[in-house]
């Protein structure tokens, strides 16, 4: 078994589908010859040809637009959209047709396409390469919105991703795309959608997380002096619930920590879910550290926004000390 | 200011019946005397159609309607140009092509009646939805066109859009990717003068809408839009030419809309009767009219029948609309996925 | 004092505000000659000129982007998107560049427009033409999202947009256009941006409403055996915390109902603010009484989707007994 | 297949100065001595910020970088057709044109080293800031001319955007706003051959990208890139266009970026050095040398003090941008609003 980082299991994923599954085919801008501006994408087209790993012109409207009506016609697109600020022009696209063309025809076209997106701050990136939009998607019925936190998940959660019959957006930390490296099966298996993932059982607080955040997380609760359950979101939409609440009710304390603004995010539904269904159970206020509600700054400030190992030890505090 | 010229392009239009009914023998298409009968049938077929929908949308039996009245020749043209297992991709005034591909008119009132399951066009029958945000259909016209291509299929995609359509990201997007992966679509265009109130020359300063497929390196032809010889001409050309793998055609459809935009809408804000009514002397149904009489294949009896054999076609399916059970709304659940979440199947307990 | 509905008074605000500012235009799909679709800019063309009333091409990207141009040049455009569903193609430019430009030019260059819409479901219209993105809106930081239930605040409110600094997108609900008519000053006024109402008095329970909700939730609470303290939150970004909390303080209760799905709705948001700081004054869960998680259905289907009597009184019930 | 042809176009190409540095006299713009010596300075100066900037990013001193070394005849002979009080909106690249306008060089750096201060234009230059996210600026340029245009000032608006920006959404919709309001724009397209790795042909199907204007009414025009009088003079004619009310134009330079994309790019993945060697000999900076010696405004001791002085500026401005104190994270939560709201306020604390 091999050591992969993220960005290769990813392009590990999109291999071994594209060897079993002729419809599939991979589009985005720089995706072919040059591999990926992450090289997820490296060597496909070597591989599978221009024809199914296709460089597309700078139209992310198009990208998607045309994977649509390539899924509505029985292909399988992955599309790359080159960094998820640039996913805001093309997302009239997904909630207007991607995620209602099963609605709209009551089922007799659908639209199983895989938006892949590189997400997130912390890599010192230009502006609007740093955006987390995962409340928006969330906020979309119709779309399922995934994001791994670490190599075999990422691999895994794709590879599902991919066989689901309906449109998923597929965040990828750029963080961790070469951050975290782990053992990552050679041969093929899926990670389900929908479903947390408990890395660390705990009995103090329940620490929720998703995405880059998920080993920044970790790493500050290393320093903690509570046990805490600690859970990996992997999907955003639609959410394990049940996972998260019956935590929470066991701990009956919860920290939450994301990197998109404060304000809508996230965070909240988390919140108001506990809310409405672990009240009794709860012995503090639920508690968010996240990046504040401005835009994202340069690279200068970024850790400024981003929450960081002080901010998170200060609310597992401000949590367990109510 | 030019030095040098290094590339000229022209646009060109084609006419092929006059006001009077006279056809341009050289440029008419190959049709057969029951092809013209079949033509015929369907532009009044829709015509009537469409009347009905109107006054029943008056009555209070039906949502707001788009009335495709005067364009028939545009839609009917350009639609029977197609063969079964090709594609159409509808906006929301095509309810002439989705009659002339087949699409049952008691499903359209039901869609019109505000019930989704009226798009779900029948197995065998390649209908997209109707896409109601203006031009978000193009590309995904030109995604289904090109996976036909990588499947090598004969299999030819049509979309259909206004005017005010051609001044949208995904007309522009879209046909630029049409033009790349040299897809087998033909976008039709049909220029009725307005987008609601906005006249053709507010929405663009380009002369014609034909010229914006210069910009996608691909052809672009105008056509009287009122002219169903024309306009099957050109639509047959790309089309054929679309199945022969070079690549797509834009045809721009010099057409009216005698109508309002919509059941909602009062066009005496931005238009004279007087306009209007110099292009009901256009009219595409009585110029096919006076063609075929001048050439003996339109009797009045023959008239007579097919009024009334289109006129019963509407009331049956003004019938059948009525029949249709209402949506049930535990169906919205079920069709947002294909397997329902644990959040809607929680949240189906409150209806 | 006239009584105007809420479209009427929209207009009034328009004029008024025209009259006095030069620099304030009006742009967008057929506002000029027909006088926009729902009459909201009749008989401004006329009495400002073409010039200064401008219908645009079909063309949302372009209103929006040309709109923010206007405004870092000097001018007060207020734009019209013709329904808020077809906000989403022009959202790019709102969180990408009018969100933005003070911050990325350390305020040299600022972008006071407001863009208008007709939003929310409920009268029978065509698909997407029933949309609510104040969540989405409201994760956007930069900008500021109003939203008024009647006729009186639509004026201030309108009015109190036009002039603020930055970008506020203005969702005005299609469902109480002309349902509700109240009086309305002929002299110019404002309603403070930021600032919720509290429109009703009440000890047992707050309920939280917005929009044309408002009207619909205020009708079914009369039917309630409950003394509900009743507050329209008027701006949803920036919110008005401090209204809510001393409210929910006091009622310990708390139901919040609006017609964007449940999932990552304005909603939540509220809800995690309580939890963060009246935690210890909950005397039960607070209730969502939403839309649900799937599209907008067509408008056969409109009346189930849509929160009605039943439901919000099933919330309060919920909330009360529990 | 066009039956009658109702409309022309043609797509003008024009180069005044060729390899060799000889100048077309018919075609040479009106520029004295100090003029084009003003020209090359700008040019040289901007390659000397642009080497340098490269190796303060490969030290780490810098983050990502573009640039622009191979389009500086582009830049520097469209921004220099304009005067105080118009507005430039550049994109990513466009240090050439932000230099040439006067945007200080400390603060080009500031920008790249992660400080959106260094964007702050200072007071009385109309430098909109640079736009990442590819073409959004179009539309934005168009807004700004057009209010110049309703306040009937003598300004005008150059945006500035690759080739890769042609084929996105408000490159559409801006241009086809411009097109029918008619507002003091210019529209400069850098057409360098690639958007990262895609090259030039496979961004569209279009021969060329001048073509485009005409789906906007207006007029287009190629330009040889490299060529520094032939962009200087038709950037000028658009520009007197747009000042008399004749409004915009679309000028596609036809240019060549001779480094990666940016400092992150690995261009041997997608083009041969011999490509790249092809291109250097048509260097805009040795073209413009070659025609000054040829006509004597050129000595090797002016070009040895040009060399110096540039190198001297460039020196200063990177001391100059080491010595500005760092931002703090106070600022992001003072330019979000005109005033911090509640939240932010709060907010504030936990920093
Ligand atoms: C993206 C978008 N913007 C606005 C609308 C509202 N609208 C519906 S039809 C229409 C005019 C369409 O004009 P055109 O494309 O010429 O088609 P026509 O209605 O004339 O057939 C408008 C503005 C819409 N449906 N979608
Ligand atoms: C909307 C958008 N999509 C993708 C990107 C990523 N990206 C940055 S530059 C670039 C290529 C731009 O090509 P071109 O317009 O030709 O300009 P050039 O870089 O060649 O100067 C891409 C794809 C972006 N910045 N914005
Ligand atoms: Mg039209
Ligand atoms: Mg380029």
């Amino acid at each position: 078994m091999a050591r992969l980082n993220v960005v290769q299991a990813i392009n590990l994923a999109l291999r071994q589908e594209m060897r079993k599954d002729k419809r599939l085919i991979v589009l985005g801008e720089d995706v072919g010859k040059s591999g990926g501006v992450f090289r997820a994408t490296d060597g496909l087209q070597e591989e599978f040809g221009e024809d199914r790993v296709v460089d597309t012109p700078l139209s992310e409207v198009g990208i998607v637009g045309t994977s649509i009506g390539l899924a509505v016609n029985g292909m399988r697109p992955v599309a790359e959209i080159q960094f998820s600020g640039f996913l805001y022009s093309a997302y009239d696209q997904i909630t207007t047709h991607a995620a209602r063309i099963r609605t709209r025809s009551r089922g007799r076209f659908t639209c199983p396409i895989v938006i892949r997106s590189p997400y997130g701050g912390g890599v010192r990136a230009l502006e609007l390469h740093c955006e987390s939009q995962e409340a928006i998607l969330a906020h979309t019925p119709g779309i399922k919105v995934v994001i791994p936190s670490r190599p075999y998940d990422a691999k895994g959660l794709l590879i599902s991703a991919i066989r689901d019959p309906d449109p998923v957006v597929f965040l990828e930390p750029m963080r961790v795309y070469r951050a975290i490296k782990e053992e990552v099966p050679e041969e093929e298996y899926t990670v389900p959608l929908g479903k947390a993932d408990v890395i660390k059982k705990g009995t103090d607080l329940t620490v929720i997380s998703w995405g880059a955040m998920m080993k920044y997380t970790r790493e500050a609760l290393e320093k903690a002096d509570y046990n805490a359950e600690i859970i990996d979101v992997r999907t955003i939409s639609p959410l394990d619930s049940e996972t998260i609440i019956n935590s929470v009710k066991k701990t009956g304390r919860c920290l939450i920590v994301h990197e998109a603004p404060r304000t809508c995010g996230f965070g909240a539904e988390i919140i108001a879910q506990i809310n409405e269904k672990a009240f009794l159970h709860l012995e503090a206020p639920v508690e968010r550290v996240t990046g504040f509600d401005v835009p994202f700054p340069m690279y200068k400030l970024e850790n400024y926004y981003l929450p960081d190992e002080r901010r998170i030890l200060k609310g597992v505090e401000k949590v367990m000390k109510f | 200011m030019p030095e040098e010229t290094i590339k000229s392009f022209n646009v060109g239009y084609l006419q092929v019946l006059d006001d009077e009914g006279h056809a341009d023998k050289d440029l008419m298409p190959e049709l057969s005397p029951g092809q013209i009968k079949e033509l015929y049938e369907l532009m009044v077929l829709i015509r009537a159609f469409d009347d009905k929908a109107f006054k029943l949308q008056r009555q209070g039996r039906l949502g707001t309607y788009l009335q495709v009245k005067g364009q028939e020749a545009s839609e009917v043209g350009a639609a029977y140009a197609l063969k079964k297992g090709d594609w159409i991709f509808p906006s929301g005034r095509d309810v002439g092509v989705l009659i002339t591909r087949g699409h049952p008119m008691h499903m359209l009132l039901q869609y019109r009646g505000g019930d989704e399951r009226g798009m779900k066009a029948p197995e065998g029958l390649d209908n997209f939805p109707i896409t109601i945000p203006v031009s978000t259909h193009i590309p995904i016209c030109t995604g289904a066109a090109w996976a036909s291509k990588m499947r090598r299929e004969d299999v030819v995609h049509m979309a259909f859009f206004g005017d005010g359509a051609t001044s949208r990201a995904d007309f522009h997007e879209g046909l630029n990717f049409a033009g790349i992966f040299k897809v087998p679509a033909v976008f039709v265009c049909e220029n009725n003068g307005y987008a609601i109130s906005l006249p053709r020359a507010r929405q663009t300063a380009a002369e014609t809408l034909a010229q914006k497929a210069f910009a996608y390196g691909f052809e672009g032809i105008q056509v009287d839009g009122n002219d169903i010889f024309a306009v099957y001409s050109a639509a047959s050309r790309a089309v054929a030419k679309a199945r022969k793998g070079d690549g797509p055609t834009l045809i721009e459809c010099v057409t009216y809309r005698i109508e309002g935009h919509s059941t909602s809408d009062d066009d005496s804000r931005y238009r004279t009767k007087q306009e209007v009514e110099e292009w009901r002397k256009k009219d595409p149904v009585d110029r096919l009219e006076k063609y075929m009489k001048k050439n003996k294949i339109l009797t009045d009896e023959y008239k007579q029948s097919v009024t009334q054999k289109t006129r019963d076609m509407v009331e049956k399916a003004v019938e059948d609309y009525e029949k249709v059970p209402p949506p049930e709304a535990a169906d919205f659940f079920a069709n947002t996925y294909a397997q329902p979440t644990e959040q809607l199947k929680e949240q189906m307990k409150e209806l």
